[in-house]
């Protein structure tokens, strides 16, 4: 039975009635000794975005997590359309309408598309009764359907591809699929746009609208303000597991909402005062990989900060991985203080004094269940000796007692696993890795993905202070007031070509934006 | 928790001192190390050591051996024998070379050492073989050729390459069809089976592919034949291709009531066990064995006794036991 | 939303995913150049191995294996590893001979095939459970029962041959689907027995392809965690998986037994690392996810086959392990530098 | 966390060591801890328990990390070095130069079949089971191929058989070995920049590929340590059996994989402690002498470890502290 989940999608007489679709009331949750949520009540009513936002460490997971029925609360109920749960499973919460997107997108990576898509739906369809046929034609009828939906191409070949070769953005988008593909009368995203450029987060944003028109609830969590305030809708602040503020966006002003996540006055400001720069330390000429960007010329000189933006495509995230040894360049050169140097492996960038905190922590930067000391450590346990070749613990723990106060990381002891640490500490661990090279280039690839407002903060504090030291920076990110705030110059990509270099400190940011969008922008507004 | 630690250490050190005191019984022990545990050759085995601890009184027989066909675990086993000061050890070696250290640290502490199937072992004191190998090869050999009409091709296996006497065998069975029988063409010779029957069926399947005019197999290891005579019995070839090698009789009738294996030989592994543990009492007394000595155990009624390799003496008997469809019902096991 | 404008978001949907070869969608027809490769040079070397006698020795002596590698093929694609499945088969088919022939000696077969379904079903099932439960890797939990079980087995059951079999398995081993009678005379035979693999291999195809079974083993095998948070029960998944490799391990047992007419309490334990590499060899990886059908028989057959030309294409015996691993070296690190891009 | 997990393993294997001990000296009337007893099981554990460290290297290396070529390869160093040591040194007339060349060669092609598994796993790409059950049949085949399947016989070397067989203050010299191995490895994991690199690498491949670690680099050196370790248990083997043969300890690969899954080992890669690899074997040794020595079936054994190491599994996932009175007081 084919249906056009497009018009469909959210179609309740809870719309109308304006009754909340989903109420969480009273909500507690302690891990061991923490009170994660200290009786945190909310109401969701159908066709309107709410941003869940706070720092980490603040509950926003973990109300998630009870939400879409993964942790069961240990007070309070929910109440989802009418029924009252004093806890969810998973496929409750799927079965009720809830979908959640995880920062993982919650994807299979080997399965295909249309099954990422549409498979959901059946298993909801048959109760989880896992040994019933699936229906092949209705699967792929489903998909088209939602990914035409979700603007996606919906041919055979893209819904037969596996999920974990597409790029990151088209990932997002397939996640949403999912969600128009169950009828999801409530869509719950875990920072959505971190991992997308731009242009692909107005697509995104078109197509939440979209879902909002037609009656779904959304919820994001976000630490990316200006998007919030592009989107519109409601706010909900948690802060210490209790919910602090909650109402229209509009009414809040970007300090306000900034006081009222971390409790302390921020204010977003050029972190940048202007520095004496020393000489050249890199200098790229003609670099060229093959299939991603050609005749890359910049110089960097000591002290300075450079930021690097572009569209997914534009080669930027190669640049960065050819300037770190992990994919080599094909053509042209690179020098370090003048010496043409060829990276083959990373370690060979490292000797050379580049440092690369890649744009992906959890999977290519930190060893997650490895203590912060080794983490700290990896780079350099060759300067950590002591007798007989062997590591001297105290050298080791000296580093990482330094590092944490160095890079201010909240960790009562340098032998718990990273990933006891929150987004930002463990970021920091990342950077407090390089930093012990005592490296002449930091590339910072994605700093601040997943990091909460107090937390970027420091990082930029200590980005500046580690140039005004006489450290060159690069910062390749999405982040366009990142990049404002903390460079010197802005350099941006476009389909493998450096296509311009700004001023900082002149540059608007509606200016940027447009130079980045560039003319696909005007194309697909035609 | 550390503190019980502690106390079971304490505890452990009390009983240790208590079981030094405790006294061994008088009763003199003979321990038969057998290569793999369980199977049908030595539970027959077994027959015989229980037989000859029943018919002497002060002598305690307990047969043992690894679970798995693995030269290392039958080494462990003994060392641990070693160990628990056993009187003296009969073995059937899996692997001879690989205990020689093992046989002198044992006779080095009195412990006497009887051995079988291993004429090549050094550290013994008295080896009992059934038979020569060579010549056991051979008898098989003679049995094929007159059933093949001494001509065309034949070929030999082997359970593995590893298994001494299986080598000789097949090696004996191939000297004497050279001397003897010149329109007979060894091909492919010592194909390993694994002392599997489902591996022996397969590799009898490709020789036959191999060489559609093929005459004879003659098999190494107990489970050969089986596989070989499912081949054929499958092929359709009973009777027309011919079959010997060592078997038992109960794990072969069926194939021998069919015509797929033609003839079996054998020794009888009770009266093997008997002959070692009688050797072993003979030692514990304080005695040996010479050369035309009657053990009182079938086939091994007139011994001949020859110096073995090391320091021992190898016992030899005429225990082989030929066997066809007519008269394998008179063999139990 | 224009075509132009879906046309040109989708070139970039697909922008940065790399063009897959045919080898790289489809990594079990490598497999298949292989077989072909492998009978193409025993064949020029020894034209008798150009015989269909060839082909149902082949055949044959795939059946069982190739039951255990499916088996083994669901369980890798869950993102598990079983080593206890030739345990688990060896004490089906022997404690059940041994029951039959004590207590029903004229059993119909289909009786003792599904009692060696069952019991292997509960085996693998109790594997399923523990590895759920206990939250332990599969190897260590099986392992652990591979010991248990053959121990338990040879110390309780029984460790003597069973040369005669019940008749009714006696019978089913002797089917022949299909005779022929060669030149020289002899008769090749091809026995009903891959009938059973035929039906597995069907069974399985349907149950990874068609049913949500299926997608649930798979998108268990790419990520565990997400597949639990997506709704799927991966306690019933765990179970599912290992219940159906004892599943088909019992009833390997059962043909396995039935085929070579003895019931041997030492027989198939040791060879499971084969089947592994022979699923592994077929297109599946060993981290999960992955693995067809067709491409674990193709494996199955591969090995099959380097394993029954050695003789044919004129190695001795004391060197065939050598080509036997070098062949499996080579065949591997081809299939490995394939897999890259 | 993770410590305090590895912790209570080991007192779980140590409380096992404890629980078997007094059993068996109690069931055996004291015999058990008889020196005669000790020796034997100290001489018996370190041939395995060597092999199942370089199987438990392999592990911690991730990616699916494992050796299963070590007993082939441990059965290839003694035969190479048995077929080809005589033709240069006489075994009776220069038995120490036999035994230095005998053990440098043997270790030797340890070290070169070590670096061929390397090799391959890291510059093949291959998967690391498929690798090694590939060379473990290579190694085999050419032990059996060099000397037509039968056992390479040394002799009696004073000096080589001293290794296996003599004591050093009343302890089995092989002991002192795999105390020394045990005490090499884990101070070297725990302490060196190999160590760390290593559970780094096996924790998480990609990052430690982002953060400078040679990967190819750091496989190729365990495999072919793998691989030396094999060879000195070959060596071991020579010289506590006087010869080499290639099926020697065919049962030893299953059993070396046991050990160190019971050791509290992740198949996953990047966890793994030398010291409860110690105590994992020394409990499987002393469960199999126990036995010897009451006389009930190694099948019985086989049965009993499994059920142990599913016990182990069980104990680091519940509290196993209520049974504790339990097993305090046995017998």
């Amino acid at each position: 039975m084919p249906i056009d989940t497009s018009t469909q999608v959210g179609n309740s007489s809870l719309q109308d009635s304006g009754q909340p679709f989903l109420s969480a009331v009273g909500i507690h949750k302690r891990f061991g000794g923490v009170h994660a949520l200290k009786g945190v009540s909310l109401d969701i009513v159908p066709g309107e975005i709410y941003h869940l936002l706070g720092e980490n460490g603040c509950g926003k997971s973990t109300l998630i997590k009870i939400i879409s029925g993964a942790q069961p609360p240990d007070e309070g109920h929910l109440i989802v359309a009418g029924r009252t749960y004093s806890e969810l499973k998973p496929l409750d919460s799927l079965g009720a309408g809830i979908e959640t997107v995880y920062q993982d997108l919650s994807l299979i990576p080997n399965l295909s598309v249309a099954e990422n898509v549409a498979l959901t739906e059946q298993l909801v369809a048959t109760n989880g009764r896992l040994l019933r046929r699936y229906d092949r034609p209705t699967l792929a009828q489903t998909a088209v359907h939602a990914l035409e939906a979700a603007g996606l191409p919906s041919d055979a070949r893209f819904r037969d591809t596996p999920v974990e070769l597409l790029p990151i953005a088209t990932r997002q988008l397939v996640a949403i699929a999912r969600a128009i593909a169950t009828k999801a009368r409530m869509v719950i995203m875990d920072e959505p746009t971190t991992a997308l450029t731009q242009r692909e987060v107005d697509n995104l944003i078109r197509v939440i609208e979209g879902l909002r028109a037609s009656g779904v609830a959304v919820l994001f969590v976000s630490h990316k303000l200006d998007e919030c305030y592009a989107i519109g809708g409601q706010v909900i602040i948690l802060r210490d597991g209790e919910k602090v503020a909650q109402g229209p966006i509009a009414d809040y002003t970007k300090s306000q909402l900034m006081q009222l996540m971390t409790g302390k006055q921020l204010e977003g400001r050029r972190y940048r005062a202007n520095a004496n720069w020393g000489e050249i330390v890199l200098d790229v000429r003609n670099l060229g990989v093959a299939g991603a960007f050609d005749g890359v010329s910049f110089a960097l000189r000591r002290g300075e900060i450079l930021g690097l933006t572009g569209l997914l495509d534009s080669g930027r995230n190669e640049l960065a991985l050819a300037l770190a040894g992990v994919r080599p360049a094909d053509r042209g050169e690179i020098r370090v203080d003048n010496e043409v140097q060829h990276f083959k492996t990373p370690a060979e960038a490292i000797a050379k004094g580049i440092g690369y905190v890649p744009e992906d922590r959890l999977s290519e930067g930190l060893f997650l269940d490895k203590s912060i000391r080794d983490n700290v450590a990896t780079a350099v346990l060759d300067r950590l000796l002591g007798r007989f070749g062997m590591l001297d613990a105290g050298k080791g723990d000296d580093l990482a007692a330094r590092t944490i106060k160095d890079l201010q990381i909240a960790a009562p002891n340098i032998r718990l696993p990273v990933q006891s640490l929150s987004g930002g500490n463990q970021q920091r661990v990342l950077i407090g890795r390089w930093l012990a090279i005592e490296p002449r280039v930091l590339v910072l690839h994605g700093p601040t993905v997943g990091v909460d407002v107090g937390s970027k903060d420091t990082i930029y504090r200590i980005v500046q202070r580690l140039a005004e030291n006489g450290l060159t920076v690069l910062i390749i990110s999405d982040d366009l007031p990142e990049l404002l705030q903390n460079c010197d110059r802005i350099l941006l990509m476009r389909k493998g070509h450096l296509a311009g270099e700004y001023d900082a400190a002149t540059l608007q940011e509606a200016d940027l934006y447009h130079a980045l969008i560039g003319d696909d922008a005007e194309e697909v507004r035609a | 928790m550390n503190r019980k630690l502690i106390c079971s250490a304490l505890a452990l050190a009390f009983l240790g001192a208590a079981g030094t005191l405790y006294a061994q019984g008088k009763q003199q022990t003979i321990t038969t190390v057998v290569k793999i545990t369980g199977i049908a050759w030595f539970d027959r085995m077994e027959a015989g050591v229980k037989e000859f601890g029943t018919q002497n009184a002060g002598i305690k027989t307990e047969q043992t051996g690894p679970g798995q066909a693995d030269a290392a675990q039958q080494l462990r086993v003994i060392e641990d024998l070693i160990a628990k000061k056993v009187d003296a050890l009969a073995v059937v070696p899996i692997d001879p070379a690989a205990l020689e250290p093992v046989f002198k640290k044992a006779m080095s502490r009195g412990i006497k050492v009887v051995t079988h199937e291993a004429d090549n072992q050094k550290n013994t004191m008295v080896d009992v073989e059934a038979f020569e190998n060579a010549a056991y090869g051979a008898r098989i050999n003679d049995r094929l050729a007159k059933c093949m009409g001494e001509a065309g091709k034949w070929t030999s296996f082997v359970g593995s390459l590893g298994m001494q006497s299986h080598v000789q065998w097949a090696e004996g069975g191939a000297a004497n069809a050279a001397k003897k029988y010149p329109k007979m063409q060894l091909v492919d010779a010592k194909t390993e089976s694994n002392n599997d029957a489902t591996k022996a069926y397969e590799k009898a399947k490709e020789l036959l592919r191999k060489h559609p005019d093929i005459k004879g197999f003659q098999g190494g290891s107990s489970v050969d034949v089986l596989g070989i005579g499912r081949a054929l019995e499958e092929a359709g070839l009973q009777g027309k291709v011919c079959v010997f090698g060592t078997g038992l009789p109960s794990e072969t009738a069926k194939y021998l009531e069919s015509g797929a294996i033609n003839g079996i030989a054998f020794w009888d592994p009770k009266d093997a066990g008997l002959a070692m543990n009688k050797i072993a009492k003979l030692l514990l007394d304080g005695k040996t064995v010479t050369d035309g000595m009657d053990l009182g155990i079938k086939g091994y009624d007139k011994v001949k006794v020859t110096k073995g390799p090391g320091g021992g003496i190898v016992v030899k008997g005429q225990a082989w036991v030929d066997a066809d469809k007519s008269n394998y019902k008179q063999y139990p096991f | 939303m224009n075509a132009v404008a879906s046309a040109l978001k989708g070139g970039s949907h697909m922008a940065g995913v790399p063009h897959r070869g045919f080898f790289a969608r489809h990594p079990e027809s490598f497999t298949l150049v292989l077989i072909v490769a492998v009978s193409v040079i025993v064949g020029s070397i020894n034209p008798n191995f150009f015989e269909l006698s060839t082909v149902f020795d082949i055949l044959r002596s795939s059946t069982v294996t190739g039951l255990f590698a499916l088996g083994v093929l669901i369980v890798l694609a869950a993102g598990g590893i079983d080593v206890s499945f030739t345990a688990i088969a060896v004490l089906c088919m022997y404690a059940i001979t041994k029951a039959v022939l004590g207590y029903w000696p004229e059993a119909p077969f289909i009786v003792i095939i599904v009692s060696g379904a069952i019991i292997g079903t509960l085996l693998g099932a109790c594997n399923g459970y523990m590895v759920h439960r206990l939250k332990a890797p599969s190897l260590i939990v099986t392992i652990g029962t591979q010991y248990l079980l053959r121990g338990f087995l040879l110390t309780f059951v029984g460790t003597l041959f069973f040369m005669v079999i019940p008749q009714s398995m006696d019978n089913f081993g002797r089917i022949a689907l299909f005779n022929y009678r060669s030149a020289t005379g002899a008769t090749a035979i091809l026995p009903a027995s891959v009938l059973v693999l035929a039906l597995a291999a069907a069974v399985t195809w349907f149950l990874l392809n068609r049913t949500l079974m299926g997608r649930a083993i798979y998108a268990m095998g790419g990520s565990l965690a997400i597949a639990e948070r997506l709704g799927y029960n991966v306690r019933v998944v765990h179970v599912f998986a290992f219940g159906y490799v004892g599943l088909l391990a019992g009833i390997g047992g059962i043909v396995h037994a039935s085929t070579i007419r003895l019931a041997s309490p030492f027989d198939l334990v040791g060879t499971e690392l084969d089947v592994i590499a022979a699923v592994i060899l077929g297109g599946a990886r060993i981290t999960g996810g992955t693995g067809t059908v067709s491409g674990t028989l193709l494996g199955v057959i591969l090995v099959t086959l380097i394993n029954n030309v050695m003789i044919l294409a004129g190695v001795p015996s004391t060197w065939q392990k050598v080509v036997i691993g070098a062949f499996i070296l080579l065949a591997g690190a081809v299939f490995a530098t394939r897999g890259k891009k | 966390m993770k410590e305090w997990f590895s912790d209570r393993h080991l007192v779980f294997l140590v409380a096992m060591n404890v629980v078997v001990v007094l059993l068996a000296t109690a069931v055996s009337g004291g015999l058990f801890i008889d020196i005669d007893n000790l020796q034997s099981m100290g001489g018996q554990v370190s041939e395995l328990g060597i092999l199942a460290i370089a199987v438990m290297l392999a592990m911690i290396s991730g990616n699916g990390g494992i050796d299963l070529s070590v007993v082939a390869l441990a059965n290839l160093a003694g035969v190479v070095a048995g077929l080809v040591v005589p033709h240069f040194f006489s075994p009776d007339d220069a038995p120490v130069a036999f035994t230095l060349g005998f053990v440098g060669l043997s270790l030797l092609v340890g070290a070169a079949g070590g670096l061929i598994n390397g090799l391959l796993i890291a510059r093949g790409r291959m998967t690391p089971i498929l690798a090694t059950l590939g060379t473990q049949l290579l190694f085999t085949g050419l032990a059996v191929g060099l000397t037509n399947g039968s056992a390479v016989r040394i002799g009696y070397v004073e000096a080589l058989s001293a290794i296996g067989n003599e004591t050093l203050f009343n302890v089995p010299i092989p002991f002192l070995i795999f105390i020394a191995i045990v005490a090499l490895v884990g101070f070297v994991l725990k302490r060196s920049p190999f160590g760390i690199r290593l559970f780094l690498m096996g924790t998480n491949p990609k990052a430690a590929r982002y953060a400078g670690i040679p990967e190819n680099r750091m496989l190729v050196f365990t495999y072919t340590f793998c691989g030396i370790l094999a060879a000195i248990a070959g060596i071991i083997i020579a010289s506590r059996t006087s010869s080499a043969k290639w099926d020697f300890g065919s049962s030893y690969l299953m059993i070396a994989i046991l050990t160190v899954v019971m050791a509290g080992v992740k198949p996953e890669g990047g966890y793994g402690r030398a010291l409860c690899l110690f105590f994992s074997a020394t409990t499987l040794q002393v469960m199999s002498s126990a036995f010897n020595l009451v006389g009930i079936s190694s099948f019985f054994r086989d049965m009993a470890w499994g059920a142990l190491l599913l016990l182990s599994l069980a104990s680091s996932r519940f509290d196993l502290r209520a049974f504790w009175p339990l097993i305090r007081s046995p017998g």
